[in-house]
């Protein structure tokens, strides 16, 4: 059997996952086009179409330079999982590799580990 | 030495033992709560036998809503009298205070223990006249106290002998 | 608990109208590439399987609510259909039947786009989970690989959504999401490493045999770090501060209605039944075969559903820093260091018992492991209850003696 | 120091490269108690100023009792801290009963003190109930302590008639009796409301997650609240034993044998678990009025429209949220010639802006839930 | 009990300190001059005799012709109490020093009275209205209002 013919099943399954939500949006866009009653004053209303801020008309856009101290973490989150990467097919052959690739693995995670410290050290994970 | 999450643990050990007990609340519409004998409802008993349209409680009333409309001729009450051609309870403002069946020297207004009286137009929250004579008789105790003497409960009906402090 | 039996009834009904097409069919695994094309089997099971999907995630908005209603000492739903089972289907009528609503100002495309961002990668998921013994769309060889990496688009929609929406409170909601689901990412891949390790194989199915002991016990920690990692990926209690509702509304779908709601709101539960079904093969032993193994899989499922649904009817939510904090500061370590242990461990049995590399582990080593695991985690809950500084846990309720003389 | 627009303005602008956000928490939001609005400007998710926006729930009560006779005022107070419409009538009626120099009898001033302590007991339950929804449980707790308030509430229906809006007390007394039976029913509720409070206290007090949210989160010195004049549970969390049961004792408190819970901090902690002990002290204060509680009339004879003499007065009890005062002129009319109201929710608010500068957005709402603010009793 | 210090205590105290702020001492109440109230408040706060450390409660009162101003301080660590007026003569924006650098509490009771009495505080951090929306027509507490 081969491999690549079972990701042809994830393809069609692909097409279902986007058509659903897809088609469940078009048909309540063709639901709204349906109108049993006229068209209500309100939906002239300005503040209708307001994006939501507690009842308050919003001031200035919600389109700010944000202050992202999450940016760090965002940095910190590719760093890491490009090393987590490393480690899965290490730990998918783990049995049938053994001692010497525990040896050859372990300073890399130590590496990480230290590399982890360092940036805790420097308070790369506090809030401040 | 605090053992780290057992405060947590514990926490969920109580929201699973209220898994197995029943519900407190009740089922509105099929189930009522029961109410105690001198909960102030949204309806009034008035006993116009008794009444001398004294306006005692629209004087007593914070907000006037209680319009009431008497002309002089004499009906069975005693003392000053006067004969009522509109006695109206606007319940669409009324605040259930009871303070207008505090100040009713002849036990003619009592409290009802009606809650389920809405309406989609105010002004078919106005009691009548025609609908307080009417009217189901069944007065709470609020600030009755003879009705509790004799055990009353809110449950059956009254007539304008029974209600009052002094027979008529 | 009688919702959770009512759960397992409910998909149990489902489970006939699979297996007729199914008993006597081969897996769909052994189709070839033309077999696909030709095999119109492969379409109606798919249907089935999303209705089935769709049926569950609408079932399931329902069954919390029961569930922790009773919590609460409440009654819950109990309208629509007997017992109020039905609440689900009126919602989604509702929600569906609602007006389109964008906001003025929103980026019109994006915002429509951003629920099928969110709903597809978890529908994807399901691909490789065998819900039913042999039945997968696809039985790949790299399934939990594939697991994570799907699901981890899920962060791109949320930002979608709340980018688009131009409101202040979504944009929290997305900025929020973002940092947490980035953050939890690590310890989770990590964890599923060290299963990885003990099974050798990154196959569901795979996993799931070479559990002689369930993983559970084999590997508690990274039990909890999964547990944990899903709810943040989830966003559930303690974990919900993207959607947090009694701070920034509801998040980044604050401006969210009708359909697009409804996606929204009901690819949380998709999501929540599809990853408790991967913790599920993950960590609690063998797939039984035919429908006894496919209840088995939904009795387990249902724990960990019930676990979520419990933390969200007893815990309050964990701030946003002491989130990360919880993520880099104890589960990235924790994770890390478990990995290094359980490699070690594994060199430890494979030389007491002799067991050629690539052999699976037995019964015994494994219980070995899982010996030594379990004190490991004991010895570890016993000094995190002396670290200070994650959150200062060591001041617990006290008793307060007033002082009625002095003032001030 | 200042509730700042000046300072707001400033900030405004840019903090290192980015910019503030400025977002309006409320009026219509969902943990703002009410409807009240708390414009915050916010530099990613941490809160740089905070001014709250009050006025939205105003009704006028002073001006409004300028035209009602004193008794009438009584409904009134019911509807400021609609949490406590007890403590309100008995602030009120005391206020009105050092303006007329009418004495209660005996009995009356020990029903008003089970009626107060019972308040204060739902008051509580519903402070720290909607704290805990602020933090993020799924109202779990909130709904088991709506349960125990219910039962207050009903207890409250057998007396005086009414759940909410009780106008129960009365110049010189209060206007009913207790029913048969009452006894029985509160010394039940009595009992069962302490295991109740174990429950609570295993829910909540060992909680890691509530532990992490609240320990030492906007801690406020004592020196600093008196200088704000902040009073009740908020004060007493902060270290200073002040309470006006104890240290001016009005009714019968100088009889009763209780204690006033401290806390040290002033944290949100201390501010949570002084309420849940104070709730324990009030059990042990009904416990005792319901053994001492002396037969006799409940109310002194008085006129419905009492004409008080010309002066002023300024009655105060203890409120669950703070000292609540009345300040009453009167002309010697049947109307008093001003009422003032010291609501303490509206004078607690002082410090929301100190509590809830440097911490995060998250915070916000969770020092707002432990000031214990009632919107009802803020705009009056 | 919290003691209600005496008129006649005050007054001898005061007198230590200034020489003429009384503006009426009457068999119930002490005024005090409207300009040097806060003088006045930083000697109660201060002087260890009074030791007010807290403004319990603050309002105000309209008599058509003036309006009065009434103090109450609060000792907790002598658990006493007082109280003093202030009357401000004139209809028309009458003005007095805000007290809310002696007494934090004060800042919102002010505003408070601001809005719905219409007297200014000077030195007041952020003297503007606070139930009512900027631009509302009179203040409401007034006695000619409506």
């Amino acid at each position: 059997m081969a491999e690549t013919a079972k990701y042809w099943g994830v393809l069609f399954m692909a097409l279902a996952a986007f058509l659903v939500p897809t088609s469940l949006i078009f048909l309540s866009h063709i639901f709204s086009k349906i109108r049993i009653r006229p068209k209500p004053d309100s939906e002239k209303n300005v503040s209708r179409g307001a994006p939501y801020e507690s009842g308050m008309t919003p001031v200035g856009t919600a389109r700010v330079k944000f202050n992202f101290r999450f940016y760090l973490f965002a940095l910190l989150f590719l760093i890491f999982d490009v090393e987590v990467l490393f480690i899965f097919p290490w730990a998918a052959r783990f049995l049938h590799l053994g001692f010497e690739a525990y040896v050859a693995m372990l300073p890399f995670l130590m590496l990480v580990l230290i590399g982890f410290l360092y940036e805790w050290k420097k308070e790369a994970l506090e809030w401040k | 030495m605090r053992i780290f999450g057992l405060g947590a643990i514990k926490g969920l050990v109580v929201t699973l033992k209220y898994l197995f007990r029943p519900p407190f609340t009740t089922q509105y519409p099929e189930n009522k709560l029961d109410i105690s004998p001198r909960f102030r409802g949204n309806n009034f008993v008035w006993y116009e036998e008794r009444c001398t349209g004294c306006s005692s409680c629209a004087k007593a009333c914070p907000l006037g809503i209680i319009r009431i409309v008497t002309h002089p001729e004499s009906h069975q009450q005693v003392g000053n009298d006067y004969k009522i051609d509109v006695f109206e309870i606007d319940t669409g403002r009324c605040m259930f205070c009871a303070l207008c069946v505090e100040a009713c020297p002849y036990d003619a207004l009592h409290m009802g223990g009606d809650f389920e009286k809405a309406d989609y137009v105010r002004e078919d929250l106005v009691i009548t006249t025609d609908q307080l004579r009417e009217g189901t008789k069944k007065p709470q105790t609020q600030f009755r106290p003879q009705l509790e003497d004799i055990g009353y409960q809110g449950e059956e009906e009254l007539d304008e002998h029974e209600a009052g402090r002094w027979s008529l | 608990m009688q919702m959770l039996l009512f759960n397992m009834v409910v998909l149990i009904l489902v489970t006939p109208i699979l297996l007729l097409i199914y008993a006597n069919k081969e897996p769909l695994i052994q189709y070839t590439s033309q077999d696909v094309f030709n095999g119109i089997n492969f379409f109606i099971g798919l249907f089935i399987l999303i209705s089935f999907l769709l049926f569950v995630t609408t079932m399931l908005t329902y069954v919390e609510r029961r569930l922790v209603a009773r919590m609460q000492n409440r009654i819950g739903p109990n309208r629509v259909g007997p017992f109020g089972v039905l609440q689900g289907f009126a919602d989604l009528i509702k929600l569906i039947t609602k007006e389109d609503l964008i906001p003025t100002l929103a980026n019109r495309n994006i915002f429509s786009l951003a629920p099928i961002l969110i709903m597809s990668p978890v529908l994807l998921m399901f691909a490789v989970i065998p819900i039913l013994p042999g039945f997968t769309i696809a039985d790949l060889d790299i399934g939990i690989f594939y697991v994570v990496a799907i699901t981890s688009l899920g962060s791109l929609g949320v930002f979608a959504a709340g980018w688009a929406s131009n409101s202040k409170y979504s944009l929290y909601g997305a900025v929020r999401g973002v940092a947490q689901l980035v953050s939890y990412e690590v310890p989770l891949v990590l964890s599923i490493c060290t299963i990885v390790l003990l099974s050798g194989s990154l196959n569901l199915i795979e996993i799931a045999e070479a559990q002689e002991i369930p993983f559970i016990l084999v590997q508690p920690v990274a039990f909890l770090i999964i547990l944990f990692s899903v709810a943040a990926e989830l966003n559930r209690t303690p974990f919900d501060i993207n959607e947090a509702d009694s701070e920034i509304v509801a998040g980044f779908h604050t401006e969210y209605s009708g359909t697009k709601f409804a996606l929204i709101y009901g690819t949380e539960y998709l999501a929540a039944f599809g990853w408790s079904l991967v913790i599920a093969i993950l960590f609690f032993g063998h797939l039984g075969p035919g429908i006894g193994g496919f209840l088995m899989l939904m009795a387990k499922t249902s724990i960990i559903l019930f676990l979520f649904f419990w933390f969200r009817g007893t815990w309050p939510r964990v701030r946003i820093d002491q989130i990360l904090a919880i993520a880099w500061k104890i589960m990235f370590p924790l994770a890390t260091i478990n990995i290094i242990i359980t490699a070690g461990e594994i060199l430890f049995v494979q030389s007491i018992f002799n067991i050629n590399p690539g052999n699976a582990l037995g019964l015994q080593p494994l219980a070995i492991i899982t010996i030594i695991n379990i004190i490991l985690f004991a010895g570890l809950l016993v000094i995190l209850s002396f670290v200070k500084g994650l959150g200062q846990f060591d001041k617990g309720p006290k008793r307060y003696v007033p002082d009625i003389e002095g003032v001030n | 120091m200042s509730q700042g627009n000046e300072s707001m303005n400033e900030s405004e602008k840019n903090i290192g490269g980015t910019e503030s956000v400025l977002l309006n928490l409320g009026p219509q939001h969902p943990s703002t108690h009410g409807v009240f609005r708390l414009r915050t400007l916010l530099d990613g998710e941490e809160v740089v100023d905070v001014e709250p926006i009050l006025g939205y729930l105003h009704r006028g009560s002073s001006k409004l009792a300028e035209e009602r006779s004193y008794t009438q005022i009584i409904t009134l107070t019911d509807r400021l801290d609609y949490l406590a419409g007890m403590s309100n009538n008995l602030a009120y009626i005391s206020a009105l009963e050092k303006l007329t120099d009418v004495e209660p009898p005996e009995r009356a001033r020990y029903l008003r003190v089970i009626m107060v302590e019972l308040m204060r007991i739902a008051s509580h339950l519903m402070g720290i109930g909607f704290l805990i929804n602020d933090l993020g449980a799924w109202i779990t707790p909130l709904m088991h302590m709506f349960r125990e308030r219910e039962k207050i509430l009903d207890l409250f229906e057998m007396v005086c008639g009414a759940r909410i809006t009780f106008s129960y007390m009365r110049l010189g007394g209060v206007s009913h009796d207790l029913p048969e039976g009452f006894e029985k029913s509160i010394a039940e509720f009595l009992d069962d409301f302490e295991k109740k409070i174990e429950e609570y206290e295993n829910l909540l007090l060992g909680n890691e997650i509530i532990l992490s949210r609240m320990v030492g989160v906007a801690p406020l010195a004592g020196e600093r609240a008196i200088n704000c004049s902040i009073t009740g549970p908020n004060l007493r969390a902060s270290g200073v034993d002040w309470d006006l049961r104890k240290q001016d004792p009005y009714e019968i408190y100088d009889q009763l044998d209780f204690s006033v819970p401290l806390g040290e901090n002033g944290d949100n902690w201390d501010r949570m678990v002084v309420r849940i002990e104070e709730m324990k002290e009030s059990v042990h204060i009904l416990r005792q009025c319901m053994d001492k509680l002396p037969q006799g009339p409940y109310r002194a004879d008085t006129d419905f429209f009492v004409r008080p003499p010309e002066g002023e007065a300024y009655g105060m009890v203890e409120a669950p949220k703070g000292e609540l005062g009345f300040y009453l002129v009167s002309d010697g009319s049947i109307a008093p010639y001003r009422m003032g109201i010291r609501s303490p929710s509206f004078i607690n608010l002082t410090v929301l802006r100190e509590l809830c500068v440097g911490w995060k957005l998250a915070d916000i709402i969770v020092n707002f839930g432990t000031l214990d603010i009632n919107v009802g009793e803020v705009d009056r | 009990m919290t003691l209600e210090l005496s008129r006649q205590y005050v007054v001898s105290l005061l007198t230590k300190h200034f020489e003429d702020v009384i503006d009426l001492d009457t068999e119930k109440h002490l005024y005090i001059k409207a300009e040097n109230l806060h003088d006045v408040c930083l000697i109660f706060k201060d002087e260890p005799e009074f030791k007010m450390d807290m403004l319990r409660y603050l309002d105000c009162v309209d008599y058509i012709d003036h309006f009065e101003l009434r103090y109450a301080l609060l000792s907790l660590s002598n658990n006493q109490s007082l109280t003093f007026k202030v009357r401000l003569w004139g209809r028309d924006d009458p003005e007095v020093a805000s007290v809310v650098d002696v007494w934090e509490g004060a800042n919102l009771q002010e505003r408070e009275i601001y809005d719905l009495m219409g007297i200014g505080f000077i030195n007041h951090p952020n003297m503007k209205r606070i139930f009512l929306w900027e631009g509302f027509p009179g203040h409401p507490l007034r006695k000619d209002f409506l």
